[in-house]
Formats: C-alpha cells, structure tokens, sequence
C-alpha cells in the first residue's frame, strides 16, 4: 500500500472538503469585522448566526446558549475556571475524574494551587466513573462536576444523563468535556442535564483552533478572555469567521450522517478489534467492550513498548498514537491507562487506532496483518518476552 | 524526529540477539520506566569478539543499543570502558534532547555487562568502581526554561 | 463606484492571497497533529516552525520566544493575567493607561476585583501617555507595565522604547499590546526592552482567531490556557496549524515591504487628512499629528452623530468606522477620545477610516467628496448645528 | 441591521427642518447621550396641520423623528397623544432592541411639543401630566442575560 492509512482520527481529522468550501469565502471576499456597521459584515454576522444555530442544534440547545471559542482545551479551561471564580463565595470544591483530558486535569490542578479543593475520581477497569462515589464525593461547598463526555484515549463513554441527574439533584453545576463526543455521539444537554459542555471542530473534520462552549442559559460565569463586546460579552476577540462556519458545518454534517456513519465505523472497529484479538497472543483491549467511541480501538502489547510500534506502523504507512510515556513528553505513561490498573509496563505498551469515515475493511486487514509482524518483530527483540518464552 | 541513522538502526537493528554461556551479561533501565537493556559479551583475553542485545523500549533505545553493539564489537575491554553516550549520540547523527537518555543507557548496559564479566572472572577493569546504575533520574522532561 | 471603499483596515483586513494559498494545504492535507509520532505530523511541525521563526524575525526576538495563541485579545488576557497571578507574591500592582483596547482594560478592572492595584495613566491630548508620570506611578509592588504600541482608534504611537527603558531601570516587566502595530512598524523587542508583547493576525492580512504572544525567555507567566504540553507547555490546544502558518507568513510580508507600504499609506492619509480639512469645516483631527499609524485617519465631525455618518457612508460604497456610542454598544462613546478631552458630544461625532494596501488616491478622493456631502446634509437635520448657524 | 423601511426613512426623512412661528415647539434627549429631537408642530383647532423636526443622532434616531412626524401629520391631538413608540417602531418594520430608546425619544418630542403648545395656547391636553422626560434610564445595554 502507498498511501497512508490514518487510523488517528481521536487526535485530529483533516477538514472536510465541503466543510473547506464553505470556509473560503469568508478568508479574502467576507472578510468583515461583524462589529461594523457596514454591509460586508452583516454577511459576517449572518454566517456566525447559523454557525451557532448549526452546533447549537446538534446537541439541543438554544442558539444563544453557544459561544464560539479558540478550541477544546479554551473550551475546558473556560468552563472550570469560569465558574470555579464566579461561584467562589458558593464553595470552592470540584469534582472530576482521573481519566479527565489534561485540558481539563491541568486546569483543576491549578485552581488547588489558587486554594480550591479538588476530588479526584477513581474509574473501574473499564474506564468508568462509579455514581455512588461521584454522589458521595458531593458536599455543601461542591460547586462544580466536570466529568468528560467520552475517552480520548480508551474511548470509554460516561452515563452522562445519570451523572447529570445526580448534579441536578444537588444542584451542582455539571460540566462535560465532550471533544471526543461531538459529532460522534447523540447528545442532548437538556435530557442529559447538562450545564456546561466543551467542544473542539478538528476533531469532527472541521478545522484547528475553534471550538465552542455550551453555558445553559441563566448559568453565570467569569469570562476566560475578557475584552470586546463579542460573544454577547463572554468570549472577548475578533471573531474567527472562517473556523466558525467550519464549525457549524462540520457539526450538521456530522449529525445529518450519524447513524449511517456509526454503523460503519462499528463494524470496523469490531473487525479490527477481533482481527487483533485472534492473531496476535498476549493482547489487551483497554476500555469499554461496548460502551466505546464508535472509531475507538486501544490495546496493550505485553513486552513491547508503544512508540517502537508506532514508528513501525509508520514504516509501513499507518498512523496511530500510543499512551507509551516515549510519547505523552513524560516520564510516566497515560494517567488513563494507569488508572484503569495497568501496571506502568503494560501500559508503555499501549497502541490506540482510532477509525473514521475515509477507512475501509482492506485497510483494517492491512492493519492487522502489518502489526502482527511487527508485534513479533520487537517480542523478539524484547527481553521481557524472551523471560515469558522462557518460563522465568 | 530522528535522523535517518536511527531510524536505520531501529529498523534494522545490528546484533539482536543472545549469547549462550556469555562471559558478561548486564540489564539495566526497567519496564516502569518503559526502558530495559540487555547486553551479552563474548570476550577473549582483551577484545570483546562479540556481543547482542535485547532491549524492550522505544526507537532510540533499540537503535542506541544497536549502535552501541556495532562500537564496541571486536574493540579492547579498555576502549569499551572509553564509550560514552554522547559517542553513541553521536554515531547516530544525534537523539532529540528527551531521548538522550536512551543513549546513556545504552552505555550503561555494556558498563553492566563488563560488571558481570569482570564478577566471573576476577579480571579488574579500571574505571568500573565509579559506574553509577540508577536509570531514573535520566529521563528529561520536555522543555520548560522557566522552571 | 459600484465596489467597496474599504478603509477599516484597523478593524481587520482581508487574507492575503500569498497567504492564504500557504495555508490551503494544511485544511485536507497536512492536517496531522503536530504532538504525534508519524511522518504526516512532521509537516505539521516543520510549518509550525517555519511560521514562528518568520513572527520572530519580524519582532527582532528569538523563535522559542513567540507562542501562538487564539488571537490578540487571549495574547492582552495571557500577558496580564499571566503575569500577575504568577508574580502576586512580589507584587499586586499594574500600571497600564486610559486608551488601552478593551481586551487590556476589562483584563485590569477584573484583576481589581480579584485584589489587584491597577493605576490607569491619564494621556495628553494627543492620546500620549507622560513618561513622568508612568514613572513616578511605580511602586514597590509593581509587577507589570503594560502600555499599547499604537492606538487602534486615533492611531497614537507610544514612546515605547522609553517606555521600556524606565520599566527595565525599575525592573518591572513591560507588556505591550502591539496589535495595531505589528506589521505596520518596526518593532525591536530587545532594543525596546519589551518583555511581552501581543499580536494577532488578522489585523495584518492574516486569517483571524490567531495571533501570538512574544515572552521574554526567562520570563515566569502563568499559563491561562493549560492542558497539553502545547507551546513549550505555556498554551495547551492542538495548535491551528493552518492559522498559524498564515500567521508566519503575514508577519514575512508585512516586513519585507514594510518601508514601501507605509510611504504609499502616509501619501494616503496626508491627502485624505488634507482633503477633509480643506472641505469640511468644524472638524479635528484626533490623534498624533505625526507619531501615528500610517495608515490611520481619525476626524470628528462637529455636531452630527458618527453612526448616521457610517451609515450614509455605506450607502454610497465606503466603510469605515466611528467612536460613537451607537456603534460601540455601550452608553458612552469611545473611551479613547474621551481620554484626550474630546467631550462627549464631540466624540459621538467621530469617523475613522483607516487605509490598506488597497486604496488608492481616486478612492481617497472620492471618500472626501462623498464626505463633504454627507457631513452637509446630517448638519443640516441637526438641531445642534443650527444653534450654530444662527449663532446662538 | 436595520430594516429596509428605516433605512428609507434615514436617507430620505420626511419633513425635516423648522417651523417658523410654530406653535408648539420641544426638544428631548441631550447631546452627550448621543441624541437630541427637536419637533415643531403647527396646529389648527384639534388637527396638526405641519410637523418638522431636526435631529442629531444615529440613524435610527433620524428615521424614528421622520416616521413619528409622518404618523401625527394631519392627525388630532389626541391621535398625537396616542402614538406610542412601539407604533413608531412597528411603523418602521421594527427597531434592533439596542435602539428601541429612539423611537421612544420620538414619542417624547411629539409630547414636549405638545406641553409646549398647551403652555403657550393655555390648550389642557388629557395625559400630559403623566409624561416622564427622562431620557437617561432608555439606553438599553447589550445583550447580558446573567445580570
Ligand atoms: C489594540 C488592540 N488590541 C487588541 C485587539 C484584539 O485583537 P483580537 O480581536 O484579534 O482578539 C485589537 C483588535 O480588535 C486591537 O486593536
Ligand atoms: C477529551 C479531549 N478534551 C480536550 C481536548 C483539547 O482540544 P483541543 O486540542 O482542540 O484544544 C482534546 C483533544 O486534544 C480531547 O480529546
């Protein structure tokens, strides 16, 4: 095979071509600041208006209960801090998980150091957070759950609506980090009882640097950027036109084709996971047999080490990404993995291949057939296997 | 990321493998750390007339050792002591700075496996008191100047 | 004339051909996620690279000094908010002006209520801040020094390397927000002594939502956005690649003809300042009457209202811009021209038309003309005029 | 951002100037606001035979001036009387809700002017009384639902 296969869609999407076409104009033609008073940018306004009509109608909300912001990671860091400063006299205690994006992890970790008090949940082996715990974890000064949407990493999918109904109980803001849900997921904010939700357009084939954030109307919170009147005065800064419209069309384009598109990726994820599972010995698949993304595909390679079977990958034309520590720029591998109980070695041998639209059934069995050798290749070079073959 | 060399060594490795009965054998790094090298010396007198390894780890630790293996193949037990990491670096048209570690590594291994060599047989090595083992403080955290 | 006038290139500008045809293969293409393992991603870090040196070289700094961001208002909150939480031990006291842009001033006045000292430094009448007096406003606590390099409505040019100067003999750090003036000026970070300074693309033929901002190496800030290990781990979100190569290249271009522009656009603003002068009576020119942007014109026309003026210029094919309260969604008008002592009946008044690349003298000419017009006929509805008239 | 009728009534107001002589003359708003109406009304018995205005304001200002003059022109006082700003607004195909306070600056000029004439011609008008000037408080702000 010549062309690349991409099999890593969890961390970013190139921009659909009808997504693209839609963008263009407004680069060089439609170029108005929609602040003015001029004609040309009431097309600006315009095309910003059923941008927001477009996502706010994928997950059910009201249009003017979506702002517009720089990405995912703007989008988390909004959230939580926006509301951990607005709601500080209410109480300064937040629950999350452990399996949380760093987005969002990073982001609690320095609210502590600001004096606010965070729980960090713990997960079952399948990536799960427990209700009983996150109902327990609920105290007088509890004013935020942040609890994500979907799994980047193992693609574990929350019970959403149920966590929403415990918040609702106790009237606690509930906010869910979504980038991997969006456009991949049915999501309804007000059956789920959602206040707050992240997301981010390269992840659903739209493009880099935009993102939005869902704030239930009424819910009060601090901006993040402050400045302009724009974004009905939360989100200051020159809109990005462009990335907008990418935006909401990715978001329509993504809802209009749910169905059809999940069946398609189901089945070859199933196909690659079972292709995977019957060729190759010691494997492990990491998150929610069932409850998974419908792209997501994670296992552990016992013995091995997971960049060493990316670079491989790479060799022969496949791009996937690994929760290896070689590759996360840290000492320890994925805080996901390790909190799902893998021991750091297994988790150092961690392979994510995560499918989308453009992937075909040959492609997977090219896939399969491609990581068998190279699973063999460095099992033999591994002395940690040579100890299993060796019965030590 | 790495430079042709390493990734001609990581796809092509030189030496992988074990040596029955080796006269020195040494492991270092551990899978925590997501790293683990073994080495295996064959000597005879003063020259190292072979060597292998198998190494559990990322591209730059299997094409560290690699490297590492071809340096030291047929040279004296001296200038085997004389190898460092940066000649290791070096020979492999240079490691991103977080994979440096990979390279010192790979010295250790061998130092590790002249340990064991000189163990079994009573033969003193000069320089060997002063190795220092401990892998964990090795890794580089990615670029933060301010900190 | 059937096609636009565009003169409010302060509010933004159209992409660049140049530039958008760089960005164009980062969409569908190279769309790989820079913090991944595989030969795709490399693109992607390569253009990244490219795009920063080319931002630095612009600015005189060092390339691992730039860090994208969503824009010039997230780079004004980043710097401020950056800074202040991280040096609050030393310090709680910020110095900043009157005529900052509002991502500068809103930034200040929410740091107030979280305890921070903010003294906002009166400017003369031409909107220059007194060197005197920013020195003699530090203190023992003053962290921060951040005063813009160009006005965005007047078009006021700061003495910044004085400005520089006092911050460093104090040591305190000094933030810019180079927004108007990046692309349009010579800007020498180390021979000004700046220790931060922000820009954003969209104001220099780039694409929107991007923009930077430039740290002194060595300089301790908060992140405002964490997460990922992004930007050297001081902004976390997958980095909008396209945006930012359009960013570098920009930033390129803007320099490389920096001295043959701005001779065309000071040309422009002479005769449009000139003609304006010449046919309209009971005008003034705000701003500097040198130390200004090139291509910046900003008048007040007494006794009319500046949106009908906008309006009526939009009419005949001209868009432009104004101070007047109507346009700015606030009570009062422009906090800029009330600064220089304009009172406020006299700022409602106010039109500024900012030139680019584009305009030509017929175009200048034909503004003046329309102007002369339009200016009559509003006086002539005024009630304010009339007093004037009848000499009462 | 405005509708096409008040663009209409902005680029051609209808019965703008003064009114020499008038008999009821009124001025609301105030420059550092941004607005200021000035109405003058001729009025013959019950019926307001001519209307003129001059403003100074945004463009909405103008057309609701314009708008107001032509809904009262030929009109009684008390039809006068009863133009409300929301019938000036919904004249115009409606107003952006940042701008509503113009058309109630209209209504209020016609009432200033009124309050002139029943001051000058000793004229009681029903409902005068009643009329607050105040124009501070009919700025809205933008949109900010939290608050
Ligand atoms: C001086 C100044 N600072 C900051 C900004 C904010 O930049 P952006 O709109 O790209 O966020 C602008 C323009 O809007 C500006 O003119
Ligand atoms: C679950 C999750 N949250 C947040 C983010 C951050 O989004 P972005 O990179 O667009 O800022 C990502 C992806 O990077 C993600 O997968």
């Amino acid at each position: 095979m010549d062309k690349m296969i991409y099999m890593d869609h969890s961390a970013t999407t190139p921009v659909k071509k009808e997504v693209l076409q839609e963008m263009l104009p407004y680069f060089s033609e439609f170029y108005g600041n929609p602040s003015s008073v001029y004609q040309l940018s009431s097309k600006s306004k315009l095309a910003i208006d059923k941008a927001r009509e477009q996502v706010a109608k994928g997950i059910g909300a009201k249009k003017n209960e979506i702002y517009f912001t720089g990405g995912g990671s703007e989008a988390d860091n909004w959230a939580i801090k926006g509301i951990a400063y607005r709601h500080r006299e209410k109480g300064n205690h937040i629950i999350t998980s452990k399996i949380e994006h760093h987005a969002v992890l990073h982001t609690c970790e320095y609210l502590q150091k600001q004096g606010f008090e965070v729980t960090y949940l713990d997960v079952d082996e399948y990536g799960m957070v427990r209700l009983e715990e996150l109902e327990a974890a609920i105290k007088e000064n509890t004013i935020l759950i942040s609890i994500m949407f979907a799994n980047n990493e193992i693609g574990t999918i929350q019970p959403i609506k149920e966590i929403g109904q415990i918040a609702r109980k106790h009237k606690v803001l509930f906010h869910t980090d979504a980038v991997q849900a969006v456009g991949s997921l049915r999501i309804d904010v007000n059956e789920m009882n959602i206040d707050l939700l992240s997301m981010s357009a390269h992840k659903l084939y739209g493009p880099k640097g935009v993102g939005a954030l869902y704030i239930r109307q009424g819910t009060r919170i601090d901006p993040l950027i402050a400045g302009g009147a724009q974004e009905r005065n939360k989100r200051a800064g020159t809109e990005n036109i462009a990335g907008i419209v990418g935006t909401g069309k990715a978001v329509e384009l993504a809802y209009d084709n749910l169905e059809e598109n999940n069946r398609k990726l189901i089945a070859l994820r199933e196909r690659l996971i079972k292709g995977i599972q019957d060729k190759i010995p010691h494997v492990r698949l990491n998150g929610h047999p069932e409850k998974r993304l419908p792209g997501n595909v994670n296992f552990c390679f016992q013995f091995i080490e997971g960049e060493a079977l990316l670079l491989s990958l790479d060799m022969v034309g496949v791009a996937g990404s690994s929760g290896s520590a070689c590759t996360s720029g840290s000492l320890d591998p994925s805080h996901v993995l390790l909190s799902i109980g893998l021991p750091h070695e297994i988790a150092h041998g961690s392979l994510r291949l995560s499918l989308g639209l453009a992937n075909t059934e040959e492609e997977v069995d090219y896939v399969v057939d491609q990581l068998t050798g190279i699973v063999d290749r460095l099992r033999m070079m591994s002395p940690l296997y040579d100890k299993i073959q060796g019965g030590i | 990321m790495y430079s042709e060399k390493v990734m001609e060594h990581f796809t092509q490795p030189r030496n992988v493998g074990e040596i029955e009965n080796a006269d020195g054998v040494g492991e270092v790094g551990n899978a925590k750390c997501g790293d683990i090298m073994r080495m295996y010396l064959k000597i005879d007198g003063d020259v190292i007339t072979d060597v292998k390894f198998k190494t559990f780890g990322c591209g730059s630790a299997i094409a560290s050792s690699s490297m590492a293996t071809e340096l030291i193949k047929g040279k004296t037990l001296k200038e085997a002591m004389e190898l460092t990491n940066k000649a290791v670096a070096d020979a492999l048209d240079g490691l991103p700075p977080v994979k440096m570690h990979c390279s010192v590594l790979a010295e250790q291994a061998i130092k590790s496996a002249l340990v064991d060599y000189s163990k079994k047989s009573g033969v003193k090595i000069e320089g060997l008191e002063d190795v220092d083992f401990d892998d964990e403080h090795l890794h580089d955290l990615p670029e933060n100047e301010e900190e």
